[in-house]
Parts: structure tokens; C-alpha cells; sequence
């Protein structure tokens, strides 16, 4: 290997070296030899080394406060600035989850307050705010659905999904032990022939999200809904893509048992570079018994919070604790700040996706599959690109970023060839995506070679991520190795 | 609209793509499910939103308001300044995946140092970057001694809290593994080795131990369970607290091929038990068979270093219903925060923060000998930084009352999990606790308990 | 030493220079002049000096914790998130000057945009980029009226704080400018204009006015003044308040040659006073004669937009003792702020802003009508979010200190520097005063004023 | 002009948006229309790209959490962490200015501490913290002395000062009142002849900085000491160069009579772009009573402090309440940590001097004008490379940004031709410095274009500043009329 952007922090520290100050306190006892630890390879190094350290590698990390970073699926919208002081404060961080009740009563409103607004803008009717992101959300919806059947003593064995859906739906389906069928789309929506054959009395959920993962509002969802429940099966509601209809439409209004939240995508909690998120799941009455325990509960005319554990159907717990508070507390500083105007929100972000499509589309280079009004988010192929300059998806996306800005989602759905998802979220500025598009044109102009060494201006050029795969090497300590072998 | 840019360029875009209001852009919706005006209040100024949290929030007491004493997983530490300084930073958090390493480098790296300082620690080769808290990460290891050993049972010890065992239930719901318990012994308050060795089988996928256990005391016996573990074809995991590891022995060298533990304690907040940090490193020989994500070092087209995601055959986006786990979104800010607090403390502020915690453990145990009222159920046990205390007299759950209403909160109440040791509490400390606070809480104890 | 990271290298960096010890490298120090060890206490660790900072700090009362009603420069505003969110960037606050401006094109370009916001809401041309605070801009601005017009009289109004003319006689003392006081009328609070006009002669270098004054009072007199202005040749010197300017007229239409006021104002903490921002913005043909750095617009060798420091040879590492101002350090940052603060405001914040601030004085000055033992000596003039108040039994000191045993603090007590005036107290509220803070001051003086 | 790297941010915004939230609150009264604002041509834009325009921006800044800064002079060593944290805290920032002393006892308390340890530190007996930044501390000093010498009643009416000397102590000299006179330095020290030519009964201070601004220990400063007292003059310390003797030697052991410090220099606030800054000024006892007004006094057993203004001789004011908080609590901070360290923390910023100095000066490009031990920072002379290769200070420090380091101070002081001036301080790793000496070395060595031509990996490159002083173009306002007229 040659230069290194960055030196490896054992490089920059050392054994002996610590950037902490601690008092050197005596063992007060002898552990026996065998219980002691030997050696620690562990080096340190001095404050100002690692601030810069990590200041450096921060700088050479794009994020959403540089620049549009339009993920398709992943809602990546602005985190207001109110929301990190808030959730920074002590009575936010500095709680033991085990403290008595009437010493939490502050987050314990909130989340309660939290929950209720989730109702209201799902139209359900109970929230747990357990779990710790949306996929841990599915696993607990599906775990509620699994015992509602239980509880009916009718096991059912699957679980139906379109084809075009989020790789944890059917990870999660398997998780909570079911069979996965997937069911083909047709015109980049589900296809109720397919549907009404693959729903059966063994079908315990048919998971969907809506708009669904190309952007497009699923139309028939008054249909849907009732071939899955004409079959006793529950209607799961993927809330990824809430953004697209959040205040307008409601997925309770519309049949769905059970939803889950990414209060880190829809609510403008921060992504955390993959977490910490927060996947509140939602459900109709007739579920709520299932909901996991603790569930907060407020009482009498003193509005007294508690955490309540006496629900004998509950599936039980799915996280040590309840819940990631830090987003629930960031997701529902957001709602304050926004209040009503979700509306408005989930309007511009829809707005904002349909005139980016317009504008990326106008050149003819990157094609609709399936031409209709989107959502927040919408889907482009670029197999023009390929048949004509030989050009892919992939070559279009490490491009941009030579450009300054983040590429969309790629390869994802699956159902669409060379396909690049874009969601630009409300918070970008038509400034914003008039550059976006204009940058996509521009690059589909450009000749293949460029496009296939691209990126250039990154800290790094292409990676090698065969390599990695093939070759996998983890660790500073393999590194290491591996270099004393070679001399 | 501070949030919106567009509201003047409303007009325009919606001409530009031939629509007269943004209500044409919702026409796809059925009318009947169109929403009556949603019932939320009115947007709210930051002023006011401050003024509201400040007082919402001030009916909370912080551990800055008041000592609490809760053993178990989750404990106050101290977070160097530097650590909330460092992850802080926007491009940090307000980052997602890095899906596009050219443009992640920096938290790719940082990330593969995580995953350095985690194997050095443990003395394992790989750790994925962080699934959600040791509960799920449990749940996750048990899972993957199915995977690996296409067995059906999983053993844990009595002695585990009820909160592991629940979400450790919902976790193997799905994969057919049945979860088995082995008694502990109730005059040591170890793992009953024998008892252990009774419920092994063939079908035995995994074991799991904590070292220190639930009851906060350490296991002294490990080269029997390293033996244990070499006569058998399970996996051995084993749960572990990562600061006591700066003093204790890794569990690779009894025997471990899973080690989990709660990443809180290396430099991030309790937050009321969320978010936490589940930390996971394994033996190489597992690595295809994590979950979660995992940074390697690579090269890109110049030869030089660069880092990505790899082994992502094992994802949910790849091998969606054939994955490891559906684990998606997961803790990374939490790993960084982790990767910052160990290259700060390194070897040395380690070592002396371990010790300063099995002083302090040891302080509150000698304190706690003193008050009449109470005894130590296995005092004669090491223990790191938690003991377990028994009420002679009253109920825990009256005496943690009564300790509140004096302005402290007591331990971990654990009689409801096991009525056999009587009204037993954990109490824990940690470098956060001052003298004082012990002493207050003794000389409450001595008047109440 | 986790501060100095060369503690290993030590010996191998004093090899390198031909030394043993650290101590040779002081040699040259006379022997009696090398300190016995130094009386300071031992370093502590973050985690004791975050304990020590936690106890000391408690035995303040911030404004959370009681409201104020003091007015003023200084006075308790509403600092956006994002303000300090931006400004508590290292990139920002760890750096110095600019001046390789090709390192430090983000710092430059964003005082290049404070300097154009503060042009834009003074209407004046040029503005420097952040003096100490609005006194020594005062002492400043003095010293650059006898620099442009070689006169040796400033003339005030008495009515200024008794703190400003102190830094102006200091400020003043070096270039032999006599500092020279006008009356106000006592029948309204507002400078006397023919007083004024009175003191007025071939020497006069400046005229001091500010308005809102010091008294809280909105001089509407604007014409007068400026035509005052135009007939004499001095310079015009206002002090404003700067948030005001959402809705007041500014100083550039009634004859300004030079506007100052505090720029604590806009975006920045008080402090207890301190660090503050001298805001200060003057017309162009007086550029060179201005003190502090200026930003400039230029180009790089590319031809791109670039910026840099410009008109230098007014600075002293330049001139040296025939420079401008001996000023160096400033207050950048808060400048940075200011920035920030003013690009999120935009013109509907301001005016949004600066009408609420209005309508709190307005509705203080109401409440405050009602108290029986109090009264509003200038009464029917305009205010914006100050009003004088006369206390009409008890001293205003007495007045204070009961209010403070009811969690009040009272007003700035203006008794001794205007004994003419009775026992006043100057009142402010801003945006940070909720309905509630003026009821209880009300009530409270209701009953003990 | 071509292209802006970031546009302005009237570029971004428009007259109609605003990133807050407020209520709109209607005018309680009429307002004459005398009184009345017409325009306001303020644009504003959301907090989004309020916070991507200034987090851009900040990303094109170099700061000390980035790399070496090692302008000499301006001690730029790393600053805690832990300062920020605690400078932020409510109970610092919160606080107006007029409260009652009751209710500030914790920072009072602090200034007290603060000021005894600067005594300590300094070996003087009283001390403030009023003065707003280093200059503004000279000012107070050198109005202390007028204030002595009249009280005396021998008005004086110059000030001495070293050739070398900053150029804030002649500017506050003159603002003070006081005709400058300059002694050329002799081998890069006081000339103790000019001094004594100098120094007359006319001379109210001589002022010195020690080590001095070439990084010398002045050895003679016993001599300079007595010269300058046997004529009744003040021996006035510019503390900027404290970080070379802290804990090692005191300035009021050796004669100094005053003293100002630079907290935002030794004592680790960081500099914020050019201030919030604080000037501390110590004295002897004998001046005590001129020092400006209020003062901090403890008293009683019950340790309250207090504000107090009854001192008849003081100056009076410098600045409208009692200095820079915020720094005085970082310094304390600082000073908290470090304790009696400091001593080392000199020590090691010695070392690092002495140390950089010999592996710059290696190569022998660059020529040390004074050759001997060298203080917390020396001075280098590029001559060699002028009368080689026709390559000057100026171009060497704009090649160094190429290297992405900072370069040092440069043509101060004015005594030494093309000088370099570099300051490494104590919190510069030893890898740091061989890397800044390499770059050093490796420069000197390339082509005389290169250098001319640099930089060329900065944001923008050699910044035309000869343009900028014979055009002044300083506001969007004129940017804007300019491009207007060229339409
Ligand atoms: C459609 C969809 N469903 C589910 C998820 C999973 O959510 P999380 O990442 O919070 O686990 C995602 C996230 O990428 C998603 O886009
Ligand atoms: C030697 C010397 N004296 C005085 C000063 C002035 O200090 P300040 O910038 O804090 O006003 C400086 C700052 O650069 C300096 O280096």
C-alpha cells in the first residue's frame, strides 16, 4: 500500500501515551494470577492528537450539513440544529434507565406525548417506542402478529411481500420465523392478481410500503387491503416512506394492522452515520395487548407517568430498555418545531422530488420506468446509459461525487435495471436540485472513460471493494501482521 | 417555513412540472383516505420549545441530581470532554452509511478502528461496528450458534437478567432454538459448572457466561470452562464488562469464540437505557456468519489505503430473507463515540480506570458490611464494580423508597427475579461516585433499611 | 500529561540538540532569577474539575434561574441553535487571524458577510470587523473624529453611562481630546438640542447621540439633528441599539458619519459583561481613518473571487505607533456570530423582532403604570424595550434588594450617576421575557416597592 | 470574477425567507413615519442553508484542530475541550453584567482565583482581568503609569521600546499619550548602551517582552532592570512570550513593575479568529492602587466576594463591565488541569522550539541570525534562498499551505530580513515537527516558480492583496453596484 490520507490512530499513538488524566488507584485487593490480564495492546494517545485525529477523519466524511445527499429510501432531510441541544442536555443524557419513575416523569411525558402524535399521524391507535430502529420494528410488528395468531390458535406459517421491498422486510420476516413469498410487481405496483393468489390462510402478513419503494403511491391499497384481511392476515405498514404522505394521508385510514416509524428518516433525527435510530411501531386496537413491555401509561388528574409491565399477552422485550430516547427526544422537538405543518413538509418534499425528476429526465439520457407522479422519491434507469456508452449505474454515482454532492441510492429496488432512488427530502432548496440535475446531465454528456475512473477529487479514488470482500482484513493488529510478513 | 426553502419557489416548480398546486400531486390517493386537517398543534418558535423542555425536562433528576446506585449493564461514566466534542461533529452525525466510501473515508476509518480497539480488547479478530445493546446482541449471538453449528439448543445461565432472557427469546423465536437455562449456586453465587455440564448435549448450539455475572461477581474458574469449552462442539459465548477488562483476562484466553458486551461504558451516555452500544467481536474463522456491518482495508485504483463495508454477502439488502440478521440502522455514531474514548484512554487510562472501579466496588462492598440492616449475600466473592446486597429487615422495594425520599437512588431490585435470595438489590459504582455518595447512602441505609 | 505529547520523545528531541536536560534550555536565565517551584495546585483530572466547575458555578443565578430586568447595552436575547451550533466549530473558534488568506478563505468570507449585514442595517458603507464592545467603540470613535477633522472637542450628551464616559476619558487621554458634556431636558429625558448646539465651535470634532438613549427614550427629532449635522463640520457619531433598526430609521438618514452600538445583541451570550462586540460602521470616505481589521473583496491569481485583510496600513503591526488603533485581538468570533445571527433573521426576522421587543417595552411600561409606588418619569416619550422607573418611597437599591429576595433582579439603578432624577432605575425587557416575569415583577413591587 | 468557491449569502437568500421562528407581534403604538424604517435590504435564508452556507465555510478554515499553526508570537497551542464544555455552561453565559453580587459568587470567585494565580505565575501582587485582549491590557498599563507619574506629579512623557517590540506597544504607547522612542536592538537583544542613552528622567516606561520577540531570553534584564528604575521609570512586561518562561522564571522577580498576559495565548483559549481575547494586567503593589476599576475583593470568613469600585487613584474604566468571562473561565480551566505542570508544559515548548529549530536549520537554507538557545519560538532568516534562487519569506509560507500546514509568522520582527518566525508550542508531537521540518527542507530545495506560483492546492490560490488595498471593495452592496455598472 502507499500514502495514507490519514495515519492509523496506533500509528499516531503509542502505548505509553493517554490523552486522560485519571488517578492512579491501588487494586484493593490481589486478583489471583489467573484472573489477571496479561498485556493490553491498547495505545493511546495525548487530547490534542486525538481531537485532530478524529477531526481530520471527520473532514474527510460527507454529510447532510455540506450538502443534498438524496438517498432514495433513506429520508435523509436536515437535522434542526434545537433538536442535538436539547437531546445533549443532562436530563436527557445523564438518566439510569432504572430510576424511579417519579424521577423520570420528564421523558416519560414526552414519550407519551411522542406516541400519541404517532398515532394521530399514522390513524393507530397504540405505539411502543421500544424499538431501536426500523428493522428491530419490523421483527417486533411481525412478533406481534405472530402471536395474534397465537393467541388465536391459528399459526400461520408466511409472509408475502412485493418484490421490490426493503432488504429487512423479508430479513425480519425470517427473524420472527415465518416463510418468505415474494410476489412480482407489475408496473412498479403490486399486483392484486398475484396478491390474491399468494394470500392465503397461511399468509400471517403481507408487509408494503407505501408510496412504495419506487416513489409511487400504491393505488389499490383499499384493495389490498381487503384481499389480506378477506384471508385473516394482518396488513404490515413499512413507515420508511411515511415522508411522502405524512399529514395527508393516513397508512391507519387505509387498512394497515400494524406500522413501523424511522424517527431517524421522517422525524429528522440524524442518521449518526447508521445510528443511533429509533423504529416506534404502531397498531390497531385489537393488537395493542401484544405491544412489548414496559408501555408507558399516563394516570389520574395528576397526569402521572408510569412504565407498565402487567400485560400478560405482551411478546415481552426486544431491548434492554425503552427505546432509543435521544432520537425520541430529537424526533419529538422536531414535531414541536414543525406542529401542523408536516403537511406542508411531506407537500414540498413530494413537490421537490416530482420537479427533480422533471429536470433530471428533461435531457432523455435517464428514463422512468414507470411514468406517473411520485412521491418524496422517485426511480431512474440509466440502461440508456449502459447500451449506449456502456456506461452504468454505478459509473453515474461515483461521478457525482467528483461533482460535490452525494449520489442517490443504487441498485435498490432490485425490479428496476441500472436504477438510481432518489429522494431529495423537503429541505433542499430548488437551488439545491436545479444543481443536482443539472450535474446528472452534465455527467451523462460525458465521455465513458471519465465515468469509469471517476471519482477523482475524492480523498480516495475508486475503492476496491473486491478486494476487501476477497481478502478480508479487520483489523490494525492483521495489518500488522500481515506488513511483518511481507518483510 | 425555516425549514423549507422553497415556499417562494413554490409557483415556478410546480409550473415547471405542469401542475397548479401541490395538491395535484396527492390526486393518487383515494379521496377517502385523504386526511381531515391533522390534529396536531400549531408549529412552535424555538424560544417557546426551549422554555417547554426546560420545564418538562426539569422534572427529571439526573445522576448530576442525584446518586443513583443501579448495578446491571447500564452504569453513569464519565464521558471525556473531548469524546462529546468529537462526535458532535455534523459530519459524523449527520452522515448515514457509508455506502460510498470514496466520500466516507473518514468514518470508515474510524470505524475500522473501532473494530481494532474492540479486538484488542477482547483479544478476539472481528467485531462488527455496533448493533443496538447487549440484550439484542445476545439475541444475535445465539442466533449465529445456530447458524454456525446447525444445533438447536442454546444454554444460559438462571442468573441473567429477565431482561436479556425475554428479548433473548423473541430473537430465537425465528430460528427454531430452543433456550435453556443452568442453575447457578446459591452458595457462591457462581454458575453451577456442574449443573452446567448436565444440560450439554449434542445438540447444543451455545453457551453463554457473563464474567462478571448478573450478580456482579467474578469468575475465577476459567481454566475449567476453558476446558469445558475445548471438549465440547458448541460455541462459547460470553458476556463481558469491557472496562473490567483493562485489569481481568480476555475471554479469548478462556475459551471464547463470541464476546459481547454493553459499549455505554466506553464513552457514551445512558440516555435512560437508549441508545446503547452492543458490542460483538468473534474468531475470524465466524466472520461470515456476523451480523452487522464490518469495515475492511482495502486498496482503491492508486494503491492506496481506503476502507469499505465487506463481507456484505451476509446483509439484508444482498441476501434479504437468507441474511444474518435484519439489523439495518444500528449504533454507529455510538462505535465512534467508543473508537475516540479508547484511543484517549489507551492502554494506561484503561488500566487505572478498571482499577479505580474494582476500588470503588470494593469501598461500597466494605461500606455496605458496616450497616446492620443489610448483608452480603457472597461477600466473600471478587466482584468488579456491583454487589449485591440483601435487606434483613425490610422490603428492597421499600427501602429504594425510602433512600429516594433521602435523595438517593438505591440498587437494582432483583428479588422478583430471584425469591430465592431473599430481598436482594444490586448496587453498582463507578468512577462517578464520590465517597461522599457511598457514605450518604450508608449512613441513609444504617437509618432506614 | 494528556496535553504534551512528546513526553517519550523527550530524550531523543534533546539528543538532537546536543542537551541532557530540559533544564539546560534555561541556563540562560540568572540563576536568581529561576523560580522556586511554582505555588499552584496539582493538576486535576477532568472528571474533579467538572465536579468543582458543577459546585462553583451553582452559586450563580443565571437568567434561567431568575429573571432579570436590568437595562442597558447588555440584555438577555434569544440566541439561535444554529448560531451556536456554527460558532462552537473549531474550524471558527480555534483559528487565528486570517492572514494567509488562501487558508483562511471561510473565516474571511463569512466577516466579509457580517460586514456587509451591518452596512446593510446601519446604511452605512464600511464596517470593521468587531471592536472590544460599545464603550471602548465609543473611546474609538472619539479618537477617529479628531483624526479626520484635527479637532480637539468630542461633546456627549450626560446622559450616557457613566461607564462609557470612563473608557471615553481613557480612551481619549492620549490624543489630547477634551471630552465635553451637554445637557438633557430634564422635562423628557432627551438631549437638550439647543444645549447642545450651545457647546458646539470651530473645535468640535464629534458629537455623540444615541438613540434609543440612555434613559430607554426614541428621539424623534430626526430632521433637527441631521440639519444639525449638515450646517457644522464635525462628525456625527450615533450610538444605537442595532436591533431596533427592524423598525427605526437608520442613522445613515438622520446625518450619521459613524454608527456604534453592541453588537451582544445579535446572537452573542452576556457573559457577565463580557467578551462583548464593539459593532462600529462608518461611511466610506472615512475608511482609512478607521480602527480594527477590514475585510476585503479581491481576486486570486486565477482571477476567482478571493478575500483578504485589506487597508492595513492603518493597523499596527504596520504603522506602530502611528496607527489607527493599538487594537489586535478583537472579537472575530462574535462577529462570526453576528453573522450567522443576521443571515438567519433575514428582514422579516428582524422586523419581526425588533416589533416584539417593542411591544415587551411597551407592555412593561403599561404594567408598570399600574404599580401605585412607582412612576415613569418620561412617561408619554417612545421606548423601545427600556423604560425609566421612579421608585416614590423607597431608595431604588432597597427596591432591588427585596425584589432579589423574591427570585427578581430589579432594574439598573441610575440613582447615583443622576441624583437629579430621584431614586430611578432603568427597566429592559426583551423577547426573553415572558408575560408571567413582568406579572411577578409587578406583583412583587406592588408589594414591597 | 469567475467562480465563487461559496456564494455569498445574499446569494443564498432572498428578502422574503428567514431560518427562525417568530411571533409576529404587532407595533403596541403608532410609530411617527419620521421614525420609520423604509427598507431593509437584509436577506435571510432556513436554518438549512444558513447552516450548510457557514459549515462550508468553517471547512475552508484552518484551526489549530487541524494541524501545526505555528505563528510565532501568538502562542496557538491546543485547547481543552473541557474549557468549551464548561465556558457553555448557562452559569457562565447567562449571566447580565448589572446582577447583584450575591448571584454571582461562583464567577466572582473564579476571578479571584484566577487573578492569584496569575500573581503567582507572574510574581507580582495585584492583578485584573478587565482588559479585553493583550493591546487593551498595554493600554491599561501604560495608563496605570500616567496615572503613577501624576500622581507624582513628575509627568513624563515617553515610552521605550526595543526595535523588535510588537507593534501594539508603540500603538498603545501613543494611545496612551506618550512619544514613542525605539532602541535598535544589539545582536537580536536590548542594547544596553542605547538603553542607557535612552532611558532619561523623561521616560515613564520601558517596554519589553521576555523572552523576547526573536524567542531570547534577554540575560541582561537585571542590568535593563536597574538602568531603567535608576532613572524612575516603570519596567513594563509584554506577557505575550510567557509561554517560554511559565513556572521557570518569574517577570516580576526581574524588576518588571506591570505586566499584561495573554490569556488566549498561554493560558489556552483559543483564539476565535482573531479575539474574544483577555489582557490581564499585573502590578506591583505600589501601582495597585491605579489598576481600573471595579476590583474583585474576598472577604470575611464567610468568603463573599465582591465587586468593588472605591479605589480614588484608579484609571477608572476600560471596557463597560469586568473583562472576557469567557476566556478568564477557560484559562482557569486550563489552569485547573495543567496546575503545577505548567513548568513542564514551558519546558516541552522549549524543547519543541530548540528542537524544530535544529531540523529546519539542518538543510542550511535557512540561517539563524542570532545563533543561541532559543525560548518558546525563534527566528529564521530565508536571505540565503533570496540571494540563491530570488525566492522569498513570503513565497515559502504560501508553499508550506500546499504541504497543509500552517506557516509561520512572517516579517516580524522587523529587524531580521525575510524572517520567518515559528512558535511549534508544547502541544505539537515530536512527529508533527520532523514533518513541518521536512516540508521546510524539502521547499527549499524545489524551483523558484513552484514557490512563486504557490499555492496551488488551496481553496483559492495567491490571494491578490495589492487589489484589494488599491480597490477597496468591501461590502455585497458595492459588489453588487460594481457588477451593476459594468452591465
Ligand atoms: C423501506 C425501508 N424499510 C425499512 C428500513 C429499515 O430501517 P432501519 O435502517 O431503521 O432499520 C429502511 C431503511 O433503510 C427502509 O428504507
Ligand atoms: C508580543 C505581543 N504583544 C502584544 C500582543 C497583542 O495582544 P492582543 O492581540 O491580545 O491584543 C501580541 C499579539 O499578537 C503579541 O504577540
Amino acid at each position: 500500500m502507499n500514502k495514507w490520507i490519514v495515519p492509523l490512530i496506533n500509528e499516531v499513538g503509542s502505548l505509553n501515551k493517554s490523552g486522560v488524566r485519571l488517578p492512579d488507584v491501588k487494586l484493593p485487593f490481589d486478583l489471583p494470577t489467573d484472573l489477571k490480564r496479561k498485556d493490553l495492546n491498547l495505545p493511546g494517545a495525548t487530547e490534542p492528537e486525538v481531537v485532530r485525529h478524529y477531526t481530520k477523519l471527520s473532514k474527510l466524511n460527507y454529510a447532510i450539513d455540506e450538502g443534498i445527499y438524496p438517498l432514495g429510501s433513506c429520508t435523509m432531510k436536515y437535522n434542526p440544529k434545537l433538536g442535538e441541544q436539547i437531546a445533549n442536555l443532562p436530563d436527557v443524557k445523564n438518566l439510569h434507565p432504572s430510576q424511579d419513575e417519579s424521577t423520570i416523569q420528564g421523558l416519560l411525558e414526552i414519550g407519551w406525548s411522542l406516541e400519541r402524535m404517532l398515532c394521530e399521524i399514522t390513524g393507530m391507535d397504540a405505539c411502543t417506542l421500544q424499538p431501536a430502529a426500523g428493522a428491530q420494528g419490523e421483527l417486533v410488528g411481525l412478533l406481534i402478529a405472530r402471536a395474534y395468531f397465537e393467541a388465536l390458535k391459528r399459526g400461520r406459517t408466511q409472509v408475502c411481500l412485493p418484490d421490490s421491498a426493503h432488504g429487512t422486510n423479508p430479513a425480519s420476516a425470517t427473524m420472527a420465523g415465518y416463510e418468505v413469498i415474494e410476489i412480482p410487481s407489475k408496473k412498479g405496483r403490486v399486483d392484486i392478481d398475484g396478491l390474491k393468489k399468494a394470500v392465503t390462510e397461511n399468509t400471517a402478513v403481507f408487509m408494503l410500503t407505501n408510496p412504495n419503494t419506487l416513489g409511487l403511491f400504491e393505488k389499490d391499497i383499499k384493495e389490498i387491503a381487503r384481499v389480506v384481511h378477506s384471508k385473516g392476515a394482518l396488513l404490515y405498514y413499512d413507515g420508511a416512506n411515511l415522508n411522502g404522505l405524512m399529514g395527508w394521508a393516513r397508512p391507519g385510514d387505509m387498512g394497515f394492522d400494524i406500522a413501523h416509524l424511522n424517527l431517524h428518516k421522517t422525524f429528522a433525527s440524524p442518521h449518526g452515520g447508521g445510528g443511533p435510530g429509533s423504529g416506534p411501531i404502531c397498531v390497531k386496537e385489537r393488537l395493542s395487548d401484544f405491544l412489548p413491555i414496559p408501555r408507558i401509561k399516563k394516570s389520574g388528574t395528576e397526569e402521572r407517568y408510569s412504565l407498565e409491565y402487567d400485560y400478560p399477552k405482551s411478546i415481552g422485550k426486544i431491548h434492554s430498555y425503552y427505546g432509543n430516547w435521544g432520537v425520541i427526544v430529537r424526533a419529538y422537538c422536531y414535531l414541536l418545531l414543525m406542529g401542523n405543518e408536516i403537511k406542508k413538509a411531506a407537500g414540498q418534499a413530494v413537490l421537490n422530488a416530482n420537479y427533480l425528476k422533471k429536470k433530471i429526465t428533461q435531457s432523455g439520457w435517464y428514463v422512468e420506468p414507470y411514468k406517473d407522479v411520485c412521491k418524496h422519491e422517485f426511480v431512474l434507469s440509466c440502461k440508456k446509459l449502459l447500451e449506449k456508452k456502456g456506461v452504468r449505474a454505478l459509473n453515474v454515482a461515483k461521478r457525482l461525487l467528483d461533482y460535490g454532492v452525494h449520489p442517490p441510492t443504487i441498485y435498490f429496488p432490485l425490479i428496476v435495471p441500472e436504477c438510481l432512488m432518489i429522494e431529495p427530502t423537503e429541505t433542499e432548496s430548488k437551488r439545491e436540485l436545479d444543481n443536482y440535475a443539472k450535474i446528472l446531465r452534465d455527467i451523462a454528456e460525458e465521455d465513458a472513460e471519465t465515468l469509469k475512473n471517476a471519482p477523482v477529487s475524492t480523498p480516495v479514488k475508486r475503492v476496491d471493494e473486491v478486494q476487501a470482500a476477497r481478502k478480508p482484513l479487520l483489523t490494525w493488529k492483521e495489518l500488522v501482521s500481515i506488513s511483518a510478513e511481507r518483510k | 417555513m425555516s425549514f423549507l426553502p422553497n415556499e417562494q419557489e413554490k409557483e415556478e416548480m410546480l409550473k415547471a412540472i405542469g401542475c397548479k398546486t401541490v395538491e395535484d400531486l396527492f390526486r393518487d390517493i383515494p379521496r377517502e383516505f385523504r386526511s381531515p386537517p391533522i390534529n396536531l398543534p400549531d408549529p412552535m418558535s424555538e424560544i417557546e420549545i426551549k422554555d417547554y423542555f426546560k420545564e418538562i425536562l426539569s422534572k427529571n433528576a439526573s445522576f448530576e441530581d442525584m446518586p443513583s446506585f443501579f448495578g446491571g449493564d447500564v452504569m453513569p461514566h464519565w464521558i471525556p470532554s473531548a469524546v462529546e466534542a468529537l462526535v458532535s461533529r455534523p459530519e459524523f452525525y449527520s452522515a448515514y452509511f457509508s455506502y460510498q466510501p470514496e466520500a466516507s473515508y473518514g468514518m470508515l476509518q474510524t470505524l475500522f478502528e473501532y473494530q481494532s480497539m474492540i479486538c484488542e480488547l477482547t483479544g478476539m479478530d472481528v467485531a462488527p461496528i455496533g448493533l443496538y445493546d447487549s440484550a439484542s446482541t445476545l439475541g444475535e449471538a445465539a442466533r449465529m450458534c445456530a447458524r454456525v453449528t446447525k444445533k438447536s439448543e442454546f444454554l444460559i445461565p438462571k442468573n441473567v437478567s429477565w431482561q436479556k432472557k425475554s428479548v433473548l427469546k423473541n430473537y430465537t423465536k425465528g430460528c427454531g432454538l430452543e433456550v435453556k437455562e443452568f442453575p447457578y449456586d446459591k452458595s457462591n453465587g457462581k454458575v453451577d459448572l456442574s449443573g452446567l455440564e448436565e444440560e450439554i448435549s449434542q445438540h447444543t448450539a451455545g453457551i453463554y457466561l457473563e464474567n462478571p455475572n448478573f450478580f456482579g461477581i467474578i469468575d475465577d474458574r476459567l481454566e475449567k470452562i476453558k476446558r469445558l469449552r475445548e471438549s465440547n462442539e458448541f460455541l462459547l459465548v460470553t458476556g463481558v464488562d469491557l472496562l473490567s477488562l483493562g485489569v481481568i483476562k480476555p475471554p479469548s484466553e478462556w475459551g471464547a469464540d463470541l464476546v459481547i458486551g454493553e459499549g455505554q461504558a466506553l464513552g457514551n451516555p445512558m440516555n435512560l437505557g437508549g441508545s446503547l452500544l452492543g458490542v460483538m467481536a468473534s474468531k475470524r474463522k465466524y466472520m461470515r456468519q456476523l451480523p452487522g456491518r464490518i469495515v475492511g482495508l482495502t486498496t482503491d485504483r492508486d494503491e492506496n489505503p481506503a476502507f469499505c463495508f465487506t463481507l456484505q454477502t451476509r446483509d439484508q439488502f444482498i441476501k434479504r430473507d437468507r441474511s444474518s440478521s435484519n439489523i439495518c440502522t444500528a449504533e454507529t455514531l455510538h462505535a465512534c463515540a467508543s473508537a475516540v474514548y479508547l484511543a484517549l484512554m489507551g492502554r494506561g487510562g484503561l488500566i487505572k480506570l478498571a482499577k479505580w472501579n474494582f476500588e470503588r466496588g470494593y469501598r461500597l462492598k466494605q461500606a455496605l458490611k458496616e450497616v446492620s440492616q443489610v448483608e452480603i449475600p457472597f461477600e466473600r466473592e471478587l466482584s468488579f464494580n456491583q454487589v449485591l446486597v440483601r435487606c434483613k429487615r425490610k422490603k428492597a422495594e421499600d427501602v429504594n423508597k425510602e433512600l429516594l425520599a433521602n435523595g438517593i437512588q438505591g440498587g437494582l431490585i432483583l428479588t422478583k427475579q430471584f425469591p430465592e435470595l431473599g430481598e436482594v438489590a444490586l448496587y453498582g459504582v463507578t468512577e462517578q461516585h464520590k465517597d461522599e455518595h457511598i457514605e450518604k447512602l450508608v449512613k441513609t441505609l444504617e437509618r432506614i433499611a
